[in-house]
């Protein structure tokens, strides 16, 4: 069920200079949240900024008695709210309205599932390794960032279970390189009988090739895709997606109630900005 | 005992109350079904409707400004036919006083498009959008013009016995030539205001944020011109105004009552706060027991202009 | 190599940068003679004079809404004399590019003071403020007409060689008429945005907020409507535009200048911060560098609408 | 010297749930300051609220060597800002903007002073206190609140040697009723010859008072307007205050210039909103 709670700010753990991570009494939010859905923010009265912004629910918070108690958002800072998010304290409040969108789909065994992520696009991925690993699926993270010191949480997944693949642009952890170079050796690599999902979140254009990599290999894929969001409930109109309907078709529809996760094959990649 | 939240606009439109959903701000309405009980509203002004299906402009279609929001949305929309059939039923299941935005790129569409409406089950009323600052044909070209304006009224007047309520654009020099013309013209109610022709740059790419270049600029940040129109329009019309622009709060929704607004549509706050509904209308309640009126009728266009002229130089 | 600042407005008036204090907002310059060295700034509009003194209205004369002000000042002022003896020795000592911004009742009064200022030392060039929303008489009379507008330039023109440069209202339904019309009569160029007229009611006394009722709007809630203004018109006229309405940072001063302005001026912002002159020109400064401009006149105009129609649904 | 200052809030006592004192390291402001002086101040970059507001200096803080060290602030929450200010949080900070305004003139012996606050008009009285006491000037505080409650700083009032005259609107503490009913009566009581400056500041009903009792009276009075500030420095011309010149004449002054501090008899208080 959608609500929209003042959250008290319980942490704000400063990870590097741009991302962080923000934990929230939201107990409501994290109860009935799925994998890759995503709450609206905003803090206080001020109308400027005005909109609410989007970010995807990081981690189910849970108490001593492993009672839901709240959910944690990770944030890169690129402007004014993110902003905001990093330099907030605890005992502030922030505004959460959630839980919005459709979730992952979360695969069984005996297929695998292959979660891609660039930089913030990590932040689905923490509550969708949890549940495939609850189902036991084989599941592995392709993760890239920009340098050792941009990779965050490697123990939490590992300890999850979760095999990892890194990369880095300039190689101070991982493989140098793009998250895509990885995966498409390991798809090349891969027997055809192998069921397998590809899961990705993260650039743009790191999206784009990994639903095409995913096409190539016949392997499908659900992408998050990060629109800018005006109400985050079907309202607006503003987060549309050029979508390839089944009947051959193109249609705009709206990312936040069809999506944000999106089978990669459905998206008319040049349409998106 | 609770004041008398019900007010008419006009002979055959009464609404429970002055609060209504903004056209292009709420869906059709039924994407908030869960969200709020649909028949506390005054209304819902559902999402503009051409004749047809309309795809919208691309991608980005909005952008934030300081207190506000730009929008190129571009109508995109399911057409009335679809309308009719997929959204009009569950509206009026959840006992929502619907009423449908139309526009259309000739005077020959909108008297259709009313046509078509007039034979639904389940619309209170219809608001002309002839405003719509982010489409090129239609909307607009109507708008800014007393002539067009009164075509569209006067055709539209003549094909359906719906309450009519066209929507003024702020961007003209005297908006109350257009109220007025709208009046003789035969409209029930007019409403005001559309968003205001904008645009921004983003100054890495050089480009504008939207792809449509310009938009339509809503929210907090146009209110006091609003309000302004409003009340130049109270001054120039008899008819019924339904007041827009910026709402946030219960207290903004009783400033354009007092400019003379008989009732009010709410829609950039609502992408900020869907749960607002229930808010605003308590806090008009309050206000209106705080102040001891028994209707919100009783406050609508009462701002005091008397004291204004403080003869500070004589005393 | 430090990227050359200065830009031409017209063949008479240089600055030696785009930025500009707006009338009205920086009283007449000599009270910021401590705040920031005037000479550094690419010209000081002092704040608008009529031949006479004048009271203005009463307080409440300003009040803040979102992101943005209304103020009816109803230009108090110490009247054209006064300031030549008083004022203008100050500005000229300091070194500033004197703009002043005149204001008449009648076409005969702009005339006048044209010809009174172009006898006076230190005037670089006349704004005619044809705009102003909240005096009764004179000011936007003019400005919200065609022949009107005309006429004030047409007649000023013949008082003074100094160049002049109307400065137009955004409460018009087609600004780019008026910068036509303002070009054909012999303006060096136009400036714009002055303020939306508006207004803001108190909901507990239930009186307007201001004195004198309505009052214009200012600040950054405006801004995108003044950035599509001055690319309107910079599609319209070959003068140079003067650009502003809300710029609070270099970001802004480029989207302005993106749109097709000239120059800037800036006005609500200097109440935010009486020290941002200095930030506004070195991040005008970085920006150039950093795109590789050697000039700030290189970005004049130059946004790029190519690219707007995402071509999608062929691709 | 006119400064503007990002200064980090050293503390914040809330003194009340409408009243709090707000220490800010901003030294510089601080030692150029004098009584009756005020700051603009602001907070962070959003433009809602977008002017600054107009402040007292209440303190001018000191380090143990008696060093300026900051300013305080004495915040009574009406709105937006004033709301800000009362849950800002150590470790955040504010921009001031100061020191503004023509100060109080301080009267020295034989004179006496006698200051006459209402309510959140006390915070210029401080620093004025201390430059009169420095002065070993025989000052008075007549201080009116609407309850016991209200009243704060009374020691610290006491401690420099101030007499005092206390009245709350329900009679918790002091005189039941408006401060200007001591004022008046030990007005009446005082014999023609002894020299006395009167300052004020409060609401304008009770400057008003004070300036006609003053007026009767025939001592002269200083009183501290609050006029809405757009900017504090002379450019706007928001803050005009009504004038009798001494031609007669009436004019509008800035107050931010002129002012915040009137001779009480130069004002024409009907012109006053
Ligand atoms: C479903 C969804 C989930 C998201 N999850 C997360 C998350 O978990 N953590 C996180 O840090 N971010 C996430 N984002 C992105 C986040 O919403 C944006 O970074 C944020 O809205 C920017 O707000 P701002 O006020 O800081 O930036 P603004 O000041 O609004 O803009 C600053 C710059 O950022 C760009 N920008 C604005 N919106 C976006 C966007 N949606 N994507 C990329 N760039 C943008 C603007 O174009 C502009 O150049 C998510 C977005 C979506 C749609
Ligand atoms: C020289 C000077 C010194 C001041 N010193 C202090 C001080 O030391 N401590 C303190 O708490 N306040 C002081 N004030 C008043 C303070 O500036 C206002 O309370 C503040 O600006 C209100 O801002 P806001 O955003 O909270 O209220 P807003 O949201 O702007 O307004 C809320 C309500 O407060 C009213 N209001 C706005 N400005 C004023 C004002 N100037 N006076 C009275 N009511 C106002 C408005 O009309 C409105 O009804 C001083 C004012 C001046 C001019
Ligand atoms: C995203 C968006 C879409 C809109 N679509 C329509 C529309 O289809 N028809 C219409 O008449 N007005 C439309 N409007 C204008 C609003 O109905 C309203 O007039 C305007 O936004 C001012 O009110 P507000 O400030 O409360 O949003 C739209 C506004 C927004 C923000
Ligand atoms: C308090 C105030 C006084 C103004 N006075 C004048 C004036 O005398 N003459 C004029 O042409 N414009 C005047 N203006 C308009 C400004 O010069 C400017 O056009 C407008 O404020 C938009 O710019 P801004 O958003 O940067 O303030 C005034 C604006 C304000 C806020
Ligand atoms: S964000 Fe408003 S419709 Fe999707
Ligand atoms: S506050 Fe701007 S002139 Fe006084």
């Amino acid at each position: 069920m959608l609500i929209d709670v003042d959250a008290l700010v319980l942490s704000n753990d400063r990870l590097s200079p741009e991302y962080n991570v923000v934990r929230l009494a939201a107990a409501e939010i994290g109860a009935s949240t799925e994998p890759g859905q995503f709450v609206m923010v905003r803090q206080g009265l001020s109308l400027d900024p005005l909109l609410r912004r989007p970010f995807s629910v990081f981690e189910i918070l849970r108490d001593d008695n492993d009672r839901v108690s709240g959910i944690s958002l990770l944030n890169k800072v690129v402007g004014a709210v993110t902003g905001m998010l990093f330099t907030i304290e605890p005992g502030q409040r922030l505004q959460c309205l959630g839980p919005l969108g459709q979730p992952f789909s979360v695969i069984k065994p005996p297929a695998r599932a292959w979660m891609v992520a660039g930089g913030v696009g990590l932040a689905p991925f923490l509550t969708l390794a949890e549940s495939l690993r609850s189902a036991s699926t084989d599941t592995t993270l392709f993760y890239g960032g920009r340098s050792a010191g941009e990779l965050y949480y490697l123990d939490k997944f590992e300890s999850l279970g979760v095999r990892m693949a890194l990369t880095t642009n300039d190689g101070s952890l991982g493989e140098a390189g793009l998250v895509t170079a990885p995966l498409k050796r390991e798809l090349q690599a891969l027997g055809e009988e192998t069921p397998l999902r590809i899961y990705a979140c993260g650039p743009t254009e790191m999206m784009r090739a990994v639903a095409a990599l995913g096409h190539q290999y016949r392997y499908p894929s659900e992408v998050s895709l990060e629109q800018v969001m005006g109400c985050g409930l079907g309202g607006c109109y503003s987060c549309v997606v050029p979508i390839h309907e089944p009947g051959g078709q193109m249609n705009f529809v709206r990312s936040c109630l069809e999506g944000p996760v999106f089978p990669g094959d459905r998206i008319n990649w040049n349409g998106i900005p | 005992m609770a004041p008398n939240l019900s007010v008419s606009l006009g002979s055959s439109l009464q609404l429970k109350n002055p609060i209504m959903a903004a056209s292009g701000c709420f869906g059709y309405g039924v994407e908030y079904a869960e969200v709020v009980e649909l028949s506390t509203l005054g209304g819902v002004v559902v999402k503009g409707l051409f004749l047809e299906e309309r795809e919208g402009h691309p991608p980005e279609r909005i952008v934030e400004t300081p207190s506000g929001m730009l929008n190129a949305i571009g109508l995109q929309g399911i057409g009335v036919h679809r309308f009719i059939q997929d959204k009009l039923p569950t509206l009026r299941a959840h006992g929502a006083t619907t009423i449908v935005n139309i526009c259309g790129s000739t005077v020959d569409e909108y008297a259709e498009l009313a046509r078509i409406l007039s034979d639904a089950d389940g619309v209170a009323a219809l608001e002309l959008n002839i405003s719509c600052p982010n489409i090129k044909e239609g909307g607009i070209t109507f708008g800014c013009d007393l002539g067009g304006t009164h075509d569209v009224v006067a055709r539209v007047r003549k094909a359906t016995a719906l309450p009519i309520i066209p929507k003024l654009t702020p961007n003209v020099t005297d908006v109350a030539a257009f109220a007025r013309v709208a009046e003789e013209a035969g409209a029930d109610a007019i409403s005001l205001v559309n968003t205001f022709l904008a645009m921004a740059i983003d100054v890495d790419t050089q480009r504008p944020k939207l792809s449509n270049i310009v938009g339509g600029l809503s929210g907090p940040a146009i209110r006091p011109i609003a309000v302004r129109m409003v009340h130049q329009c109270r001054q120039a019309v008899q008819i019924p105004i339904m007041g827009m622009g910026g709402i946030m709060t219960a207290t903004d929704v009783v400033e354009f009552m007092l400019a003379g607004a008989a009732a009010v549509q709410v829609g950039t706050a609502n992408f900020v706060d869907p749960f607002i509904w229930p808010k605003l209308l308590s806090g008009l309640t309050d206000y209106l027991d705080r102040h001891q009126y028994r209707s919100a009728e009783e406050i609508v266009g009462t701002v005091d202009l008397a004291h204004s002229d403080v003869a500070w130089i004589s005393s």
